[in-house]
């Protein structure tokens, strides 16, 4: 089942800032819903496992997450593959980083992915729904980042 | 009916098969426990076009309780390709995916374990790598040259394409005062028994015979087996005395038992499949036709039809299998009922990544139908003429039987008017035009529906040379081998499965008729196949024609010798005697009788008292060939399809709730002619069966797929099947007009209702429509689908 | 279609399902009636480890009369829910609801708090709660907690209740003002099976026939179970026979933000939402006027 | 055998008391089917829709696909084997299933029974919707219904000129 999703959300940093975050597969892995391991494996290339677990639903995933098109610090295009006992899942998102102010930065994303197996046979009345609470689940883990990270800035 | 000259035939008579089924003592496959058998789930494609890599199965091999992992390269390299039922010898199929998969749902690998749940755990752990390539859903741009192949050994994605021509169709449409055009859809959906397909197979070493139990209803399963697992044919035994629950056509199972019998060999273990509903419904291979009609229509402004333009295209799916023969059979039928003068046929099947179709009930005509009568409905109102009016004055006339059609086929018997008119007088037709008419003037949308419609039925295998010219098959028999034994009790044997047609009741019917002996009585048993005389299997609405008439005739047999032994010892001419309820007496001296023990005293026995040459014992054979059959086709296609034309008259009133679209089925009227019936009860419910199925093809059920070829309604939950809530009550009118064709005048009802019920309903709903300007050309007819033609006539409140 | 292996637990207080919980989060899962999570774990979607059956926890089943209304515990049956005198009295909109739940075979497995915690965006029984704004007691292994129906729901099937949580009761408001009606309506495609839409609405008239209180909600047009408060205000102070219900529907409607899927697409569902607020606005303000 | 733990599991089955035991993953129909050897009871969809799979459990009808074995110990279960009499001929509504040839293929039937078993037990006067009700949840691809409509309709018919009895 095809997946559509498409928003908007600005967030308390500087637009280099976000990019970095946004590059730095460590905050991927502890962003992105499910997520569990992130292990690079070329330039910008990460083998990642993910154990989803949404309700009553959870699947394993095990699949390559790719960022690609870069334009820093305003766009990329994120790749994500997965495979697990319960299907398989792609997905492509294409972000854009706009300067609000020196510390406000919108980002904009227009995406689509699919799942095959029997949660696209099964689940297809609710997957739109799912699908974009999860990114907001990506968004509210980017945001409590931020606000960790600014409270307590990582050493360099 | 009255059926006076009839003893048992006609008459209300219970159902030999019930008693067991209502009792719980049916025993369908999964009923079956063969001991030590170990259970075979799958591991599924998720892709519907991808390449595989590779297949690791180590880890599900480590499990405890897991035997062993069986995949395509290893099963295509020891077994046969399996059948297909065109001239494409290039589309290779096998269970198990090879290299490629070519649709979501396709086996990848199978897991034998002690238990279904272990192996479905050994599934999970079965990692397969794919790489996905391009994938072809629409059947439309499957034709298009630089499309994406499905089997690209096979060069193209069509399977078969043939222009057929039956007469002169250029001229009758340049001649014809109007013509008309439109295209119309019949979705993929099936017959989804309720019990999903399965097998349970057992290899004796020792004896070097594989023992199959399935849930079978499939010309020649024994034979395609053997084949396919390079074993010689009297090395397969299948058991026909497995009930199965429910067909209609699609049981078909060869890959499940191939892919069964073969692990049952190889590792000397008993092994089982039964389909869990995610199988079934995705890698089961049941779907039905998924088909584009384009129609045209060449008319007079009296409303005279005098031919017909018909472009099917068909969208099989992914493999063949029989399937690309459904186009195959509606040659037989392709004018309906109508005195059509010419017609021409375009059946095109393609190729895509969809799950494979399988045979459904009707073979293809339920389609056809729909699209004739839809051609029907659209010349009426663009002649605004009355839709009844205009079929009747198409409709063939009882006079002019037999009745032979463009494409090659004689229609042997009818009365369709007289069936209109018992319909329409059932269902009461003034009071529903004025329902309609109230419910309209209320704010409803209301519409009624007409459908009258043909049930080919007697089941032959013309359509296989036609559409094959390699495959010379001119015979579909059946057989029946009645005995009666020393106590003179009378012991029917048939040679396929059943999947709720009382083919017992059949048999015993007609056996009992024959013998004149209480039909109660007589036990009837299925032969396993080593056993069994040839048979082609329930399908095509044949075994009240066929079996029906191989027990008759077996019967008859009987019959005669008893009269022979009787003349024997009575010392008198045949023509002298009498035989009444088994007895045999003289006819001017009723006193000197030969009673039915005596007579089988003497069969059995007394070989003494036997008339010279006759066989002791009691038993006889009958291998009935089907009526008209034996031809090959003509050069340009003609050809005589099926012996017998049952005919069904349908009109039904739909209302739909304007503001949500929602239809409701408010009254439900058939008349129907199916000849001679032997068990009206069986008959009926056969047709309110197929109502049923056809207002879920009309109105609910769909295979659908994602835009990337994922099978989106895999569970009961998103494919619709009509509940008690949804099927009305339907008044069953009954005509019978007696095939001259067969014994007793019977004609085939195993489709009956299906076959006019999509095509009566899609009617309704396009009267309902008809003021807001629009129609509606796709099944199913969805609340949404009714709202969304309702939006663009811009008619919604 | 056969479970993943689970470890199975029957406890037979809230106390030690808890315990349970609280030792083994995610990987546990609270099974009473089962009959949506049974399907889910034979298609192997759930995957619990252990599974902990609360089905016979006395404490959890039954329906008794509280301070704002109606108590009914999370595992008592639908079934029971839909024959029990006291919820036929006080809670007319949630019998009226119960019709549209599954069939009577999974009515007599299928408990009511399930059903809220399963929070199909479609299902009939959270749909209620939310527009009755019925509070939900919860406990986990530190103690007890409440949340409102309003609170409760967060997207398709994913809910406020945490993975040690386990819900306890669902106590529903009754009205006790003098003119009440209430009406449920659903778009189904066959009967049972989960709406396309529904919409649920509660009015209290005084003897005038002014509308003094009024709830409403929509399901399966919105990611969750959707009570539409600011709509119900809208007809606050209007008379019963008010003429611009449509209008309320149709602007209620077209701030929805449905999701499309095989049966429906998104415009119909929303369309479906504006005819059913329509229609059972109407007919709650009709049964309160009788 | 892979060592999956065993729940041991008492139930009264038709009457009888039966006990095993079986991995808590272990369906109820399962259970009936294969460990019991109750294969009167279908499977048809594991999925709870299509209500082959009912049986009463403590005198109601429910789905038997739809919960484990270890959620039904210590119950109480009809099957369609406890519709018959005890001599294992057919009961009152099994009966008028036959007369009305309420069935083809039989698959569904057996639910069908329950429900419309479930039916009597509470109406024995049930008009044509109650029974339409009654077996809403319990698909069947054969019969178009007509006929098991009437099948209940005669078996109420019979069972209110006896009292009920079975």
């Amino acid at each position: 089942m095809a997946i559509e999703l498409k928003g908007e959300q600005t967030l308390p940093v500087s637009q280099a800032t976000l990019w970095a975050l946004l590059n730095d597969p460590a905050v991927l892995a502890k962003t992105i819903p499910g997520c569990n391991t992130v292990r690079e494996v070329g330039p910008d290339r990460y083998e990642m496992g993910l154990k989803l677990q949404v309700a009553n639903v959870s699947g394993e995933y095990v699949g390559t997450v790719a960022i690609e098109e870069k334009r820093e610090p305003a766009h990329y295009i994120l790749s994500v593959e997965g495979q697990g006992s319960i299907g398989f899942m792609k997905g492509h998102a294409a972000f854009d980083l706009e300067v609000v102010s020196d510390a406000q930065t919108r980002l904009l994303y227009t995406g689509s992915g699919e799942v095959g197996g029997v949660v696209a046979g099964v689940g297809q009345r609710v997957l739109s729904g799912v699908a974009k609470f999860l990114v907001g689940r990506f968004f509210k883990a980017l945001e409590k980042h931020i606000a960790e990270t600014q409270a307590h800035p990582a050493p360099k | 009916m009255s059926n006076s000259k009839f003893r048992y035939i006609g008459q209300h008579r219970r159902t030999k098969e019930d008693p067991r089924f209502v009792t719980g003592r049916g025993r369908y496959v999964a009923d079956i426990v063969v001991p030590g058998m170990k259970h075979v789930a799958l591991v599924a494609s998720p892709h519907a076009s991808a390449r595989i890599k590779a297949i690791h199965a180590d880890r599900a091999l480590a499990m405890d309780g897991v035997h062993y992992v069986l995949t395509g390269a290893e099963l295509v390299a020891a077994t046969e390709a399996l059948m297909v039922g065109v001239d494409t010898p290039l589309v290779k199929r096998y269970p198990l995916a090879h290299e490629v998969v070519r649709y979501a749902g396709e086996w990848v690998a199978a897991v034998v374990a002690d238990t279904r749940a272990l192996a479905e755990d050994a599934a999970e752990r079965v990692e397969v790598e794919y790489e996905t390539l391009p994938c072809l859903l629409d059947p439309e741009a499957a034709l298009n040259p630089d499309a994406h192949l499905v089997h690209p050994a096979h060069g193209s994605n069509v399977l078969y394409r043939r222009k057929f021509v039956w007469g002169a169709v250029e001229e009758d449409f340049a001649a014809a005062a109007q013509t008309l055009s439109f295209r119309c859809r019949w979705a993929r959906s099936a017959t989804v028994p309720i019990e999903t397909f399965g097998v349970t197979a057992r290899w004796d070493p020792a004896q070097q015979l594989l023992d199959v139990w399935a849930s079978i209803q499939m010309p020649k399963y024994p034979d395609q087996i053997a084949r396919t697992l390079r074993l010689p044919g009297n090395a397969v035994r299948v058991h026909f005395d497995v009930d199965v629950g429910g067909s209609y056509g699609v049981k078909r199972g060869i890959k499940h038992t191939v892919l069964v019998g073969y692990l049952a060999r190889k590792l000397g273990m008993p092994i089982r499949f039964i389909e869990d509903r995610l199988e079934n419904m995705r890698g089961g291979d049941m779907h039905g036709p998924d088909r584009i009609f384009d129609m045209q229509v060449a008319f007079e402004n009296d409303g005279t039809i005098r031919a017909l333009k018909i472009r099917a295209l068909d969208d099989v799916g992914a493999y063949a299998g029989r399937s690309p023969l459904q186009l195959g059979k509606p040659v037989g039928a392709i004018v309906g009922p109508y005195q059509i003068h010419s017609v021409e046929y375009e059946p095109i099947s393609v190729l895509t990544n969809k799950t494979a179709q399988e045979a459904v009930r009707g073979f293809g005509q339920a389609p056809t139908n729909f699209a004739i009568e839809s051609a029907i409905d659209r010349v009426a109102r663009h002649l605004n003429m009355d839709r009844v009016a205009l079929r009747r004055h198409n409709l063939i006339r009882k006079d002019q039987f037999p009745y032979l059609i463009p494409s090659g086929t004689t229609y042997d018997s009818g009365d369709y008017h007289t069936v209109l008119d018992k319909a329409m007088a059932a269902a009461d037709y003034p009071a529903l035009v004025a329902a309609r008419d109230a419910a309209r003037a209320a704010g409803k949308l209301a519409g009624i529906g007409i459908a009258t419609c043909l049930e080919p039925s007697g089941g032959n295998s013309s359509f296989e040379p036609l559409f094959n010219p390699k495959n010379l098959t001119t015979t579909w028999m059946d057989s029946c081998l009645v005995r009666v034994d020393l106590s003179g009790a009378i012991t029917g044997v048939m040679n396929t499965s059943t999947s709720g047609q009382g083919h017992e009741t059949l048999v015993s019917t007609v056996v009992g008729e024959i013998l004149e002996r209480d039909p109660a009585d007589i036990r009837v048993v299925h032969a396993d196949s080593l056993n069994a005389l040839p048979s082609n299997s329930p399908v095509g609405s044949r075994m009240a024609i066929m079996l029906g008439s191989a027990a008759a005739g077996a019967a008859k047999i009987i019959k005669a010798n008893l009269m022979a032994i009787a003349a024997h010892n009575l010392k008198c001419p045949l023509d002298d005697l009498v035989y009444r309820d088994g007895h045999v007496s003289v006819k001017a001296e009723p006193s000197r009788v030969m009673d039915w023990d005596a007579l089988i005293e003497i069969a059995h026995r007394r070989i003494h008292q036997m008339p010279p040459g006759l066989e002791p014992g009691l038993q006889a054979k009958f291998v009935f060939e089907v009526p008209t059959g034996g031809g090959l086709p003509t050069a340009d296609g003609r050809v005589q399809m099926y012996p017998c034309y049952s005919f069904e008259a349908h009109v039904v009133l739909v209302e739909i709730d304007p503001a949500t679209g929602q239809p409701t089925l408010t009254r439900y009227a058939i008349g129907h002619d199916c000849g001679t019936m032997i068990s009206p009860q069986i008959v009926h419910g056969m047709t309110w069966g197929g109502i049923a199925h056809g207002i879920g093809a009309a109105l609910y059920e769909k295979f659908a797929f994602s835009e990337n070829g994922q099978l989106a309604s895999q569970t009961f939950m998103d494919y619709l099947m009509p509940s008690a809530m949804e099927v009305p009550s339907v008044d069953i009118v009954d005509h019978c007009t007696p095939s001259p064709l067969t014994v007793f005048g019977q004609k085939g009802s195993g489709e009956a209702g299906y076959l006019g019920a999509p095509a009566a309903i899609a009617c309704a709903i396009n009267d309902a429509l008809a003021p807001s300007g629009h129609a509606l050309d796709e099944l199913p007819m969805t609340p949404m689908a009714i709202w969304s033609t309702l939006q663009s006539a811009g008619s919604m409140k | 279609m056969k479970s993943a292996a689970f470890e199975y637990q029957r406890v037979t207080s809230v106390a030690q399902a808890c315990a349970l919980l609280a030792e083994h989060g995610a990987d546990a899962k609270l099974i009473a009636g089962g009959q949506s999570l049974v399907p889910m774990m034979a298609m192997r979607l759930a995957r619990p480890a252990v599974l902990i059956d609360i089905g016979r926890i006395a404490d959890l089943q039954g329906i008794t009369v509280c301070d704002e209304g109606v108590r009914i515990g999370a595992t008592t049956r639908q079934a029971h829910v839909q024959a029990d005198a006291l919820v036929q009295r006080e809670l007319p909109l949630l019998i009226q609801a119960m019709r549209w739940v599954g069939h009577v075979q999974t009515r007599n497995r299928g408990t009511l708090g399930g059903s809220i915690v399963h929070a199909d965006p479609s299902a009939e029984i959270p749909l209620v709660a939310a527009v009755l704004e019925a509070t939900l007691e919860l406990q986990d292994a530190n103690g007890s907690s409440e949340l409102s129906a309003a609170e409760f729901f967060y997207a398709p099937m994913v809910t406020a209740i945490a993975p040690d949580q386990c819900l306890v009761a669902v106590r529903f408001p009754v009205w006790r003002d003098a003119h009440v009606g209430s009406a449920f309506d659903e778009i189904s495609i066959r009967h049972g099976d989960f709406a396309l839409a529904s919409a649920c609405a509660q009015v209290a008239l005084d003897a005038a026939g002014v509308v003094t209180r009024c709830v409403v909600g929509v399901g399966g047009a919105a990611p969750i179970p959707q009570a539409l408060p600011e709509v119900a205000a809208q007809l606050v102070g209007q008379s019963a026979n008010a003429t611009n219900l449509d209008a309320l529907a149709a602007a209620a409607a077209a701030a929805l933000d449905p999701e499309g899927d095989l049966h429906a697409s998104a415009e119909y569902r929303r369309h479906l939402a504006q005819v059913l607020l329509g229609r059972v606005l109407r007919a709650a303000c009709e049964k309160a006027k009788a | 055998m892979s060592a999956e733990k065993l729940h041991v599991v008492t139930l009264m089955v038709n009457g009888q008391p039966r006990s095993a035991a079986v991995p808590a993953r272990t369906s109820l129909v399962d259970f009936l089917r294969d460990t019991l050897g109750l294969t009167g009871t279908h499977v048809g969809c594991e999925h709870g829709i299509c209500g082959a799979c009912s049986v009463m459990l403590d005198g109601e009808p429910v789905r038997s696909c739809l919960m484990y074995a270890v959620q039904a110990d210590a119950c109480a279960i009809t099957t369609v084997e406890g519709l018959s009499q005890p001599d294992g001929t057919p009961g009152v509504l099994q009966d008028a299933f036959c007369e009305t040839h309420g069935m083809q293929c039989g698959y569904c039937t057996p639910g069908m029974l329950i429900s419309a078993h479930a039916l009597l037990q509470t109406n024995l006067n049930p008009t044509e919707a109650d029974i339409r009700d009654a077996i809403g949840g319990n698909l069947c691809r054969c019969t178009g219904y007509v006929q098991i409509v009437a099948a209940v309709k005669l078996a109420a018919e019979k069972l209110r000129a006896t009292g009920g009895a079975k």
